[in-house]
């Protein structure tokens, strides 16, 4: 088994400029992937994650800025020359999407679409890319490997198409996976396969992975570590344990209240007022002052950093031991 | 996706008062025209038609801006006396196809069924027909003139309109205000003419700025070719072709009236790409 | 085998479309104000040789028996007799519209190879001074009658450069091509710049698509993703835009043939407007429409190629 | 006492054709057409809040909108108060989609992008006569009032407020014609967690409040649980179990039901399984498996489940599964 790498994402900045001036989708984010691990990036819309697992690897468009540390195998993603980001990008770090069918060419076979990641990161010949190919198929569960790879994007079902995505991204034996919402656009026994078969892959491959999700469940079941992200900076981070267990944000707290629970049945539920601030209008202070009931004028005077609570556990709230007291109100 | 999902809240504050340069410009630049068009005397310094044999083909000059033609008569009164006839030919060759092939489309969209099937049947024939070939013969049959010339082009052009009504409409009628309309129990004309068409109102304009050019450009070739508006009357394209043995030597009788026409498609272009970004904006 | 079922389909499809063409071609004459013999022969026309010509094209029978009779004769290949230069419709056209497709073929070539990079300069551009320019350049173009442009050309090139002759075909192929280029060119600029601001629109929307992006993400090398990726999805829309354009390409040859006083079928029909040479108007445009339709029918078939979800 | 049952739905079936195709007709080949729904039979009961679930094609969007008739069955009928809906007409049919109302899923699609949210509630309250012209004004006002929105938001338009926002006034539109039914369409399923939360809350205050009847359809498990009274679980167009919220979530009969509750993710990081809960996908509703429609995937399936097509019985009072092997009970009513 070869020696997994690790990912080490230091103060990471990811700015677009508008025609209103620049807004700030990432602010300062900084967390690492180990091998073999999964790391869940958790918030709505607009916190950021995606922008983040794209500026990872670069595919942020052009009015877009990154800055920051990117360091995997000893390298500044962000630094390197093109050529060489090309051969990480696919070969040693590679992405799924959400959508499978906007993700893939529709004008291409999907055997095409493997074979070209084959062909960029690896020195197999025709013959070998083709077999490479079915035994990709075979990995993630595609029945009728030889068939299919001559069929189109259009032609698989949601699922199956998801798959597609997953035996090209894997195509290269990556070493960390960014799945960007692999399973959003899925049905809940779907969404279930395609999680347990990322999971048992990053077991036999020893990936590290990143998986960008909204859904709490999803992290619940499938993250070692989560990241919350609100309004482009994170402001909660641990092991998914302690975090379920005890959240010392009260966005991370409000988050996990809002999910309904079995036994509570049509009461009503603990609701977050408000909606998330535009990024162009962020509050002064702490981003979720205006929407959080235990803030007070120190709240929105400075901006809470995110600091070192305990081991591997990190959080930005001035008012967290009070919230953490607080748990027992809505267990 | 979702950075655009948070881009939301501040295109909110500053879209409804901006208006886009190219609107700015193109109307300005319309409106100019049409002050032309409605009042030629007004700006002419001479009667588009007054021959004067002792300035034949004269260039440029202080008493004749943009020089003579062949009959003495002033280049610069025929060009702003061909903007009543060339602005009429955009309006009028295009209003009614507009706002009939709008409504039609529209209607149609919305019932969708058979009526759809026999209108797509229809587009498919009509679009075989080279448009000028189409309207070329059917003029040459009326015999030339600008209404045969209008009744031409209205009989092909409303399908257009219709055509791109109809695809809008597919698309807004599926959409849930549309549905929360019928669930309401609106009646179809309501949905259609109250909901509907407001928001598919927009791609209609923008393509109407985008005809009134192609009919300035229609019009002047077919004047051109003595098909359209005849001679003695200013119009460029009949001035053009009156000009068109003299390219070499009087430049200034073609030159003119060509970059009127180029004057003219591009504030309509100019404007219609105004209109779509506004719109776009507003979204 | 999909691509030999959706051909068959077209195929099958072109028979109504053909069937009306003909229909609109038939009405045409019978939109003549009186009857059409008159109007052929003018004010002056003797009443004897009203109702002969009128009894010669069948004119005294009921309307929708002669639209059977006309029917009978296109299947045969009779388009009637030009009244002018007493020769058969048919053996006319036969003459000309080689003219024009060469014409048209040429001006459709010479569009694409025009628009094809320029869009692609214009799109990587975005907004930066190459892009401004090239759609100013366009749009000015396309605001141009055709006519105008072709007059531009033919006094610059022609007249003043002698570089190109001021008219007329030619006797061998290459003379063709010679005489063809500069009303090719004509034909071409208000084609490229519609194909060009399609095409640069098109990159632009694919550009930014998720499958682009998934491309990239794979580390496939930039000018792979610009040709495989970007490219071939792009065309599918410029392709579509492309057969619609046939029409209007074929509407300017007939300016062009004027202009430039080339023997084509569509100086052959304003030749017969003036003339008032009824069955070669008929005859001509019945071909144009037919020359048109068979392109949509190429286009698209190359879209399908193109495209493998439109072939079920 | 008035009969509990607002609407009935009896052997509902709706038939969406594919795109036919000339080809197609001259190799005799028969038209495509997708069953959304099949013989669906239940019954709403005033007040109550049925959740309708299920993945996506299994017919429970189409099911809504013929509740509400924006499509009209092409089998079977529902009665609303014991009147086939298909067969009203003019003021009865006005007074029906009065008081049965929808509210949709995408807040970004189902306002009118060009009328200002005063427009969108007269228009409501003016078409079917709510109020007198004077009254509208103070109407809206109240409206506005209680879906929580500030009072300002009348003269905006949707694309100025949030997509939390937008639903409320879906809600307010709705509820400007005083419903009995309101049938909500994965009302929340496009708003972020947080929000979804202040959503659902509301939904419940108005239930409450106003005595309404929901039909909640969603895919979201946890939020039917939540908020339903009877559960209502479909499959390619059929109804597969239907019972009290919490036997269903219980005590599940139907392997389709018990698959679904699995593939669900749990809030809770301690319970993983590493089995997928269900295999294979749903097959092609163009071409559905004989006998019951779950075959292909159902880990029990018996030789009577490739021929038979199982029928919903009860296995306890107000419990039902469509399942073979599911032991039917003496139901004594």
């Amino acid at each position: 088994m070869k020696a997994g790498l690790s990912l080490e994402v230091k103060n990471l900045s990811t700015t677009f400029e508008t025609p209103l001036g620049a807004v700030t989708a990432v602010d300062g984010v900084s967390f690492d992937v180990h091998p073999g691990e999964v790391l869940g990036l958790v918030g709505e819309s607009g916190s950021g994650k995606s922008v983040t697992l794209r500026s990872l690897i670069g595919l942020i468009h052009p009015p877009g800025k990154v800055t920051g540390q990117v360091t995997w195998n000893g390298q500044d993603l962000l630094s390197v020359p093109p050529g060489r980001l090309r051969r990480v990008r696919g070969g040693e770090i590679a992405m799924i999407f959400q959508e499978p069918m906007t993700a893939l060419n529709p004008v291409l076979t999907v055997g095409l679409q493997v074979e070209e990641n084959l062909r960029a990161h690896t020195a197999l010949d025709r013959g070998q890319r083709r077999a490479r190919a079915i035994e990709l198929f075979d990995l993630v569960g595609i029945p009728d490997a030889k068939r299919r790879l001559e069929n189109y994007p259009h032609q698989f079902s949601g699922g199956m198409r998801q798959r597609v995505m997953i035996a090209i991204a894997l195509a290269s034996n990556p070493k960390l996976l960014l799945a960007d919402e692999p399973t959003t656009a899925l049905d809940v026994t779907i969404q279930d396969q395609i999680l347990k078969l990322i999971l048992s892959l990053r077991d036999e491959l020893q990936m590290g992975v990143v998986l960008v999700t909204h859904d709490l469940g999803v992290v619940a079941g499938t993250c070692d570590r989560i990241a919350v992200m609100y309004a482009g900076r994170i402001v909660e981070s641990g092991s998914v344990l302690e975090i379920f267990d005890g959240p010392r944000h009260a966005y991370t707290r409000g988050l996990l209240a809002s999910v309904p629970q079995a036994g509570a049945e049509r009461g009503p539920l603990l609701a977050i007022e408000g909606t998330p601030p535009a990024l162009s209008a962020l509050p002064t202070g702490c981003a979720f002052g205006p929407r959080c009931s235990f803030a007070n004028d120190a709240c929105r005077a400075t901006r809470p950093e995110l600091a070192e609570i305990g081991p591997g556990r990190q959080v930005a709230c001035l008012h967290h031991e009070t919230v953490a007291a607080s748990k027992g109100q809505f267990a | 996706m979702t950075f655009a999902l948070s881009l939301r809240g501040q295109r909110r504050k500053t879209r409804a008062r901006r208006i886009p340069v190219s609107l700015i410009v193109g109307g300005a630049m319309l409106a100019i025209q049409l002050l032309l068009a409605v009042f030629p005397s007004v700006f002419a310094p001479y009667a588009p038609d007054s021959f004067d044999y002792n300035a034949l083909m004269q260039p440029p000059s202080l008493a004749h801006l943009f020089g003579t033609d062949n009959f003495g008569r002033d280049v610069l009164s025929r060009v702003i006396h061909a903007y009543s006839v060339d602005m009429q030919i955009a309006f009028f060759a295009t209003v009614l196809p507009f706002l009939f092939g709008t409504s039609i489309g529209a209607v149609i969209g919305y019932t969708g069924g058979l009526a759809e099937t026999i209108f797509g049947r229809l587009v498919d024939a009509i679009i075989t027909f080279p448009f000028l070939v189409l309207v070329i013969a059917i003029v040459a049959v009326l015999g030339p003139g600008l209404n045969n010339m209008y009744i031409a082009v209205g009989v092909v052009d409303w399908v257009f309109y219709a055509r791109l009504a109809v695809a809008e409409v597919k698309v807004q009628k599926r959409l849930d205000y549309a549905e929360a309309g019928r669930a309401m129990g609106y009646s179809p004309a309501r949905i259609v003419f109250r909901h509907l068409m407001p928001n598919i109102i927009t791609p209609l304009i923008v393509y109407w700025m985008t005809d009134m050019a192609l009919a300035i450009l229609l019009g002047s070739s077919l004047g051109y070719l003595g098909l359209g508006a005849q001679p003695p009357i200013a119009e460029w394209g009949v001035q053009i072709a009156d000009a068109k043995n003299f390219m070499g030597t009087a430049w200034w009788m073609s030159v003119f009236p060509g970059v009127a026409i180029v004057v003219a498609g591009l504030s309509f272009s100019l404007t219609g790409d105004g209109v779509a970004e506004k719109m776009r904006t507003r979204r | 085998m999909h691509l030999l079922l959706y051909v068959l389909r077209r195929i099958i499809q072109l028979i109504p479309t053909l069937l009306f063409i003909a229909l609109v071609v038939f009405l045409l004459v019978h939109l003549l104000p009186g009857d059409p013999a008159s109007a052929m022969l003018g004010d002056r026309a003797l009443t004897a040789d009203v109702n002969r010509i009128n009894h010669e094209l069948g004119l005294d029978r009921p309307l929708p028996v002669q639209f059977l009779l006309f029917l009978r004769n296109l299947l045969h290949g009779d388009l009637g007799r030009s009244i002018q230069l007493h020769q058969s419709v048919v053996s006319l056209i036969e003459q000309r519209l080689p003219v024009t497709i060469l014409l048209t073929v040429m001006s459709a070539l010479v569009a694409v190879v025009l628009a094809l990079p320029l869009a692609f300069v214009a799109a990587l551009r975005r907004d930066r001074e190459a892009d401004v320019l090239i759609r100013g350049t366009f749009q000015i173009g396309l605001s141009m009658p055709v006519f105008y442009i072709g007059l531009l050309l033919l006094t610059f090139f022609g007249a003043y450069l002698r570089w190109f002759p001021v008219g007329g075909y030619g006797d061998t192929f290459a003379s063709h091509l010679y005489h063809l280029f500069l009303p090719a060119l004509t034909l071409a600029l208000s084609l490229s710049a519609v194909l060009m601001r399609n095409l640069r629109q098109a990159i632009l929307s694919v550009i930014g698509a998720e499958y682009v992006d998934f491309a990239r993400a794979k580390g496939l090398p930039a000018r792979l993703v610009l040709l495989r990726h970007v490219l071939r999805n792009a065309l599918i829309s410029t392709v579509t835009l492309f057969g619609l354009q046939i029409g209007t390409l074929l509407g300017g040859a007939v300016v062009t043939e004027t202009v430039f006083a080339i023997p084509g079928a569509g100086r052959l029909m304003i030749e017969s407007i003036y003339g008032r040479d009824y069955p070669v108007v008929q005859g001509t445009t019945l071909c144009l429409a037919v020359v048109v339709s068979l392109t949509f029918l190429l286009t698209d078939l190359i879209q399908v190629m193109l495209d493998p979800r439109l072939s079920r | 006492m008035t009969d509990p049952t607002l609407i009935s739905l009896e052997d509902v079936g709706k038939v969406f054709p594919m795109n036919s195709s000339l080809l197609r007709f001259m190799r005799g080949l028969p038209q495509s057409r997708v069953n959304a729904l099949n013989g669906v039979t239940f019954e709403i009961r005033r007040g109550e809040t049925v959740g309708i679930v299920g993945e996506s094609g299994c017919g429970k969007s189409t099911l809504a909108r013929c509740l509400v008739r924006l499509h009209d069955c092409d089998s079977g009928r529902i009665r609303f108060e014991g009147n086939d809906i298909a067969e009203l007409e003019g003021a009865n049919r006005r007074q029906f989609n009065r008081r049965v109302q929808m509210i949709f899923q995408d807040p970004y699609s189902s306002l009118n992008p060009r009328m200002r949210v005063r427009q969108i509630l007269a228009e409501a309250l003016s078409v079917h006569r709510m109020r007198p012209k004077a009254e509208i004004p103070a109407r809206i006002a109240e409206l506005l009032d209680t879906v929580r929105l500030p009072s300002d938001a009348a003269d905006k338009f949707p694309h100025e407020f949030s997509g939390g926002q937008r639903q409320r006034i879906g809600i307010a539109r709705a509820l400007a014609v005083e419903p009995e039914v309101l049938v909500a369409d994965e009302l929340v399923s496009a708003l972020d967690v947080s929000v979804q939360a202040q959503v659902v809350n509301l939904l419940l205050r108005l239930q409450t409040e106003l005595g309404l009847t929901v039909v909640f359809v969603a895919h979201d498990l946890r939020l039917v649980r939540h908020i339903s009274h009877r559960v209502v679980v479909m499959y390619l167009g059929r109804v597969v179990e239907i019972g009290p919220t919490e036997r269903i979530f219980s005590a599940a009969a139907h392997p389709y039901t018990q698959a679904l509750l699995a593939a669900a993710p749990e809030m809770d990081p301690r319970h993983r399984n590493t089995k997928p809960a269900a295999r294979g996908e749903l097959p092609s509703p163009l071409n559905l498996p004989p006998g019951c429609a779950f075959n292909t995937r159902c880990p029990l399936a018996t030789g009577r489940c490739f021929t038979e097509r199982p029928e919903l019985r009860a296995t306890e009072y107000g419990h039902m599964a469509a399942c073979h092997l599911v032991d039917a009970h003496a139901v004594s009513a």
